[in-house]
């Protein structure tokens, strides 16, 4: 028993000390490096940029969605089974396990479900302006039938869950069918 | 039940075009490493040795994969292999069209794995299966220990 | 039918940023490990079982053929299960059906995962988990899920980031003394909230560091368990579920995945009273709030009541329900199938009280792992016994 | 998805939401374009809130994950799932190509990854003395008998010098002997033998199955012999209780994603001696009035090549056939198929399932 496997893993037995795993295990392999023994040449890399492309069908109920959106309108579907109205739209209801039934437009205003403010990008790669976050539920929707947006227009410290918000649009020239025909939402002025 | 509302015009298709881009920074690992440096160095291939079956294996590696045991002894192939099988394509990874390249697999006498590499425009006519064929490698200012310090295999 | 799945041996790597070998060699690291524990060469063993998230990381397609070698499997019959970053406790529940259907009787389960070569940052591979259309072009990140999740969950029950905070602090404390450890530190609470916000309420002690690593374990069957060793650790219970994907519609506050999956694993197990029946749990920590939100899950905690227990002290490894003694994701490190497995590792050895410093003060019997993974929808659950 | 499961569920007399306890599906991230694409498996087959799980494999292997979870007791019925939409995927020759080992293989090589195909494929003509010409007969076989099959997409009526004279993909491979990518959605529902007894009289038995891989260093390969199919159906084969395959099936859908697949998988399937398969193949014992239909339905060359869902699509024409409902493919008293999958380039995965009525 134990660990006949002698690595020669030298930075294990350092980085080691006194702990041990297991009693009947004394040494742990792996080598670690860092990268700047990468970037410095101390060991050898090999890179490779790698795009894999997409034309990805959008599928009925989405493409309808998209239309819609160019339009400034917001669609979802409803199933006539258990009356949810479901949003972003399928053509299936996921819980009755059967067709929906009907398009219905709902509103472009909604309530913050829960929010965050984003100090970095996609890339792990500090922000200079915080992005601002939200899942928000929309009115006309079944409760809790939220989409994830950005936050537009308020102060990061004012913002709360419950807050009433409203869609900001593109101009209608500058509509693509694309979530991001939404600029943001803000709050909603009462 | 099938979906009762379908799409019937095209038109009415919505496609979302996008990519991901991605980048990578590869480490050859422990055994790698060393196999890349040997390229890299003194222009030579480095095989692992298994001290359970005594097969060797190139590139060198960190394990025996039959036995599943690591292996510390290495040496160092003379440059000359044989022809295991050969192929030529026509196009590029990407799938276009390019110029016409002959590959073989590229092995060495009583040694486990191989290379997989261009052959040269004389070579690739005369190819057979066990020709025997040396590297040719860039200069070794301009070697890296990848691959390409491989230009391709030529008749030996 | 249903035959008694034993752990038998456990093997594991450093959990590093970043680590020299190839994903094939840490793999065959863990994986000798595992073995030599055990006492059994790779000719013993029927079947193989692997685990790895995303192959963005890595940088293979079908990830799961490439690192096979270095997980013995040539000629073997190999399965790659994937449910995310619920992989890692996944990957044994995948060894336990080849062995509790009868199929195979030794299966070596292995989850490995290089998150260092992709560039610049591994954190990039998870805008591509988001939806192509409607998510992706807004820019996402993995933080904002998760920090949509924590100040929902901190909003319905009341919950401070100080409670919070208090994982962290515990989970780097107790991964100071697990060899492989990443970033096992003493920090206290302060410490955690002054460090710097990524993506509010989530800050950088918050979180789990990305990491290379890989992480084994041998199964066999009661039969040739019982052959190999005094103190097989048994594996009794394994369930799983899987939410939809539109988690946007989804009760963020409460985990019914986990619930679901650990019900399943619970039934097959006999338990009945986990809170009583459990005496140490190792529940995914990618976050600090997630333990909290995961041992509500498990049934461990009433509905926001996990914070109270963590700053009672209930979690700590003297106390009466030790939680992440390893140190878990916070403290070791977060490769993310390999730190799932790294869980059951870590129960193999305190369940046969072989776990060191780390050796929680009770008599621990009965031991829960589980691992959350995908757009807040996974749960992967495996109760374990001695 | 939902289309195709739909389908199956209401073809076994099942609700998902209730009679099913586990979903298997069969993916691979850069096919999808998502990474972790199980997330977006759960909603269409009815599967939210119930255990479900990619196992990264060839459809055959995710029968087997399911034959296991109603082996061990988790799932009375279990449902497996696999697809392809490889017209999403613009660039899927560069994806394949990311499958080979990322510093030896794929950097330092800019080529069409069906490299490999073309290199087997010679070493096996050379090792198995089997006749060029035999591999474009699989291919003038297989698009014929997809004539007759309302899924095929690629079916035609050629002949073996228009096959071989077809653009070079990777010599001496051409692209009339190289499968093409379409879409298309599998799913299967399977059930324990006493629930199946309950659930109708259309049940097929899956009585053995096994998978195997051999080494993914491509360099370390036998490009000659098919090791990996050959000890899966071992393995398969043992469970089933075969001695002699050569005379034990009726029907065989098998391998044929490069035309000289399917003689290659013949051979290791041990339904021809080695190097023989192509000379039985000329003789017509492999045509669909011959001793061993193989690929009756078209195979891969004739409908099309489904991905991981591959598997999956020679199992429903041999489910098909073993039900009686083949239509104008149907041959007559299938009692036995066999079925076989291969993971495609740069993979040495397989699998094999033997089915009977």
């Amino acid at each position: 028993m134990g660990r006949s496997h002698a690595g020669g893993h030298g930075c294990s037995d350092e980085v080691l000390g006194g702990n041990s795993m297991s009693q009947k295990i004394t040494s742990y392999p792996g080598h670690e490096i860092t990268s700047d023994e990468l970037k410095g040449g101390k060991y050898l890399d090999i890179q490779y940029k790698f795009v894999p492309r997409y034309s990805w069908a959008a599928g009925v109920a989405i493409s309808r969605f998209l239309d819609e959106l160019k339009e400034g309108r917001i669609v979802a579907r409803k199933c006539n089974r258990c009356q949810r109205i479901l949003v972003p739209p399928r053509m299936y209801c996921e819980q009755c396990y059967r067709p929906t039934d009907e398009w219905v437009q709902i509103k472009d205003t909604g309530t913050v479900n829960t929010f965050s403010i984003s100090h970095v990008g996609t890339d792990a790669r500090r922000l200079k302006t915080p992005i601002l976050v939200a899942v928000v539920d929309l009115d006309g929707a079944s409760p809790g039938m939220g989409i994830l947006h950005n936050l537009g227009e308020v102060e990061p410290s004012r913002i709360t869950i419950g807050m009433k918000v409203q869609a900001v649009w593109k101009q209608p020239s500058e509509r693509q069918g694309a979530i991001t025909d939404i600029r943001y939402f803000r709050p909603l002025e009462v | 039940m099938p979906i009762l509302e379908k799409i019937s015009q095209s038109s009415q298709a919505r496609h979302w075009t996008d990519s991901i881009p991605l980048e990578f920074h590869y480490t050859a690992g422990v055994a790698g490493e060393k196999f890349r440096r040997e390229l890299k160095d003194r222009g030579r291939f480095l095989a692992s040795k298994c001290p359970k079956c005594k097969d060797s294996y190139v590139p060198a590696r960190m394990f025996c994969p039959s036995c599943f045991v690591e292996m510390k002894e290495t040496r160092t192939l003379e440059g000359l292999g044989y022809v295991y099988s050969y192929t030529t394509v026509n196009r590029n990874r990407t799938g276009e069209g390019s110029e016409r390249v002959t590959l073989a697999l590229v092995k060495f006498d009583g040694v486990k794995g191989g290379i997989v590499h261009r052959l040269t425009a004389d070579t690739a006519d005369k190819v057979e299966f066990g020709m025997k064929v040396v590297p040719i490698l860039k200069n070794e200012t301009e070697r890296t220990g990848a691959l390409t310090d491989i230009i391709s295999f030529k008749q030996a | 039918m249903k035959r008694r799945v034993a752990i038998v041996g456990a093997g594991i790597t450093l959990f590093r940023r970043r680590m020299l070998e190839s994903p094939k060699e840490l793999s065959f690291e863990a994986s000798k490990m595992a073995l030599d524990s055990a006492g059994l060469t790779l000719k013993d063993i029927q079947s193989v079982v692997s685990g790895a998230a995303p192959e963005a990381f890595d940088g293979v397609h079908m990830k799961g053929e490439y690192y096979l070698d270095g997980m013995g499997a040539i000629g073997k019959p190999h399965q790659r299960v994937y449910v995310g970053g619920g992989t890692g406790v996944f990957t044994p529940i995948g060894g336990w059906w080849n062995v509790a259907s009868g199929m195979y009787d030794t299966c070596l389960c292995v989850a490995e995962e290089k998150m260092s070569p992709l560039h610049p940052h591994p954190q990039y591979a998870f805008w591509s988990i988001f939806d192509q259309i409607l998510e992706r072009p807004l820019g996402t990140t993995l933080l904002w899920i998760f920090s949509l999740e924590m100040r929902r969950y901190m909003h319905k029950y009341g919950i401070k980031e100080e409670e919070i905070a208090e994982v962290a602090v515990k989970n780097k404390g107790n991964a100071v003394d697990h060899p492989c450890a990443q970033l096992g530190a003493k920090i206290t609470v302060s410490d955690v909230m002054n460090s710097e916000p990524i993506c509010s309420p989530v800050k950088r002690l918050d979180v789990s560091p990305p990491s290379d690593g890989a992480a084994a374990v041998v199964l066999a069957s009661e039969k040739v368990a019982k052959k190999l060793t005094d103190e097989p650790v048994w594996l009794d219970g394994v369930g799983w579920t899987l939410d939809t994907m539109h988690w946007t519609n989804r009760d963020l506050a409460y985990p019914e995945y986990v619930e679901r999956a650990a019900k399943m694993a619970y039934k097959m197990a006999g338990i009945k009273n986990p809170r009583k029946e459990i005496d140490i749990a190792e529940p995914y920590d990618p976050f600090d709030y997630k333990e909290l939100h995961h041992l509500e899950g498990l049934q461990l905690a009433g509905k926001g009541e996990a914070p109270k227990m963590t700053v009672d002290g209930v979690t700590q490894r003297d106390g009466d329900l030790p939680v992440c003694p390893s140190g878990g994701l916070l403290g070791v490190g977060n490769p993310i199938a390999a730190a799932g497995m790294m869980k059951i590792c870590e129960l193999f050895w305190q369940l046969r009280g072989e776990a060191g410093k780390r050796q929680v003060k009770k008599d621990a019997r009965t031991g829960v792992a589980q691992a959350w993974g995908d757009l807040m929808q996974v749960g992967t659950v495996a109760v374990m016994r001695s | 998805m939902f289309e195709a499961s739909s389908r199956a569920y209401e073809d076994a007399g099942i609700d998902p939401r209730k009679d099913v306890q586990s979903f298997v599906c069969c993916t691979e991230d850069f096919w999808e374009g998502i990474s972790i694409t199980d997330e977006y498996m759960p909603d269409q087959l009815g599967a939210v809130l119930r255990p479900l799980c990619t196992v990264s494999s060839d459809g055959i292997i995710g029968l087997a994950t399911a034959c296991m979870h109603i082996m061990s007791g988790v799932a009375d019925v279990a449902v497996v799932e696999s697809h392809s939409k490889i017209s999403d995927v613009l660039n899927p020759s560069e994806i394949m190509s990311f499958g080979f080992d990322p510093v030896y293989t794929h950097n330092h090589l800019d080529v069409d990854p069906r490299f490999l195909a073309g290199m087997e494929m010679a070493r096996y003509l050379k090792d198995s003395g089997t006749k060029r010409e035999a591999c474009a007969q699989v291919a003038v076989k297989n698009k014929k008998n997809a004539l007759s099959n309302p899924r095929a997409v690629h079916a035609a009526s050629l002949d073996k010098d228009t096959v071989m004279r077809s653009q070079t993909a990777a010599s001496p491979l051409t692209e009339l002997e190289s499968s093409k990518g379409i879409d298309a959605s599998i799913v299967f529902v399977l059930a324990s033998a006493k629930k199946a007894r309950k659930l109708g009289d259309h049940t097929v038995w899956i009585k053995g199955i096994g998978w195997s891989s051999d080494t993914p260093v491509v360099e370390d390969r036998d490009f000659g012999w098919a090791d990996y199919v050959e000890q899966a159906a071992s393995r398969a084969y043992k469970m089933a209780g075969i001695g002699v395959p050569a005379s034990y099936f009726n029907l065989a859908e098998l391998d044929d994603t490069y035309a000289y697949k399917e003689l290659q998988s013949m051979e290791a399937l041990k339904l021809a001696k080695k190097g023989k398969a192509g000379k039985m193949l000329e003789s017509g014992i492999f045509d669909p009035d011959g001793r061993l239909p193989v690929n009756v339905s078209g195979g891969s060359l004739g409908v099309g090549h489904l991905l991981e869902a591959t598997g999956l699509h020679r199992t429903l024409e041999a489910v098909l056939q073993l039900r009686g409902q083949a239509g104008s493919l149907q041959i007559p008293k299938v009692k036995k198929a066999l079925v076989q999958s291969w993971r495609g380039i740069p993979t040495a995965t397989g699998a094999v399932a033997v089915l009977s009525n």
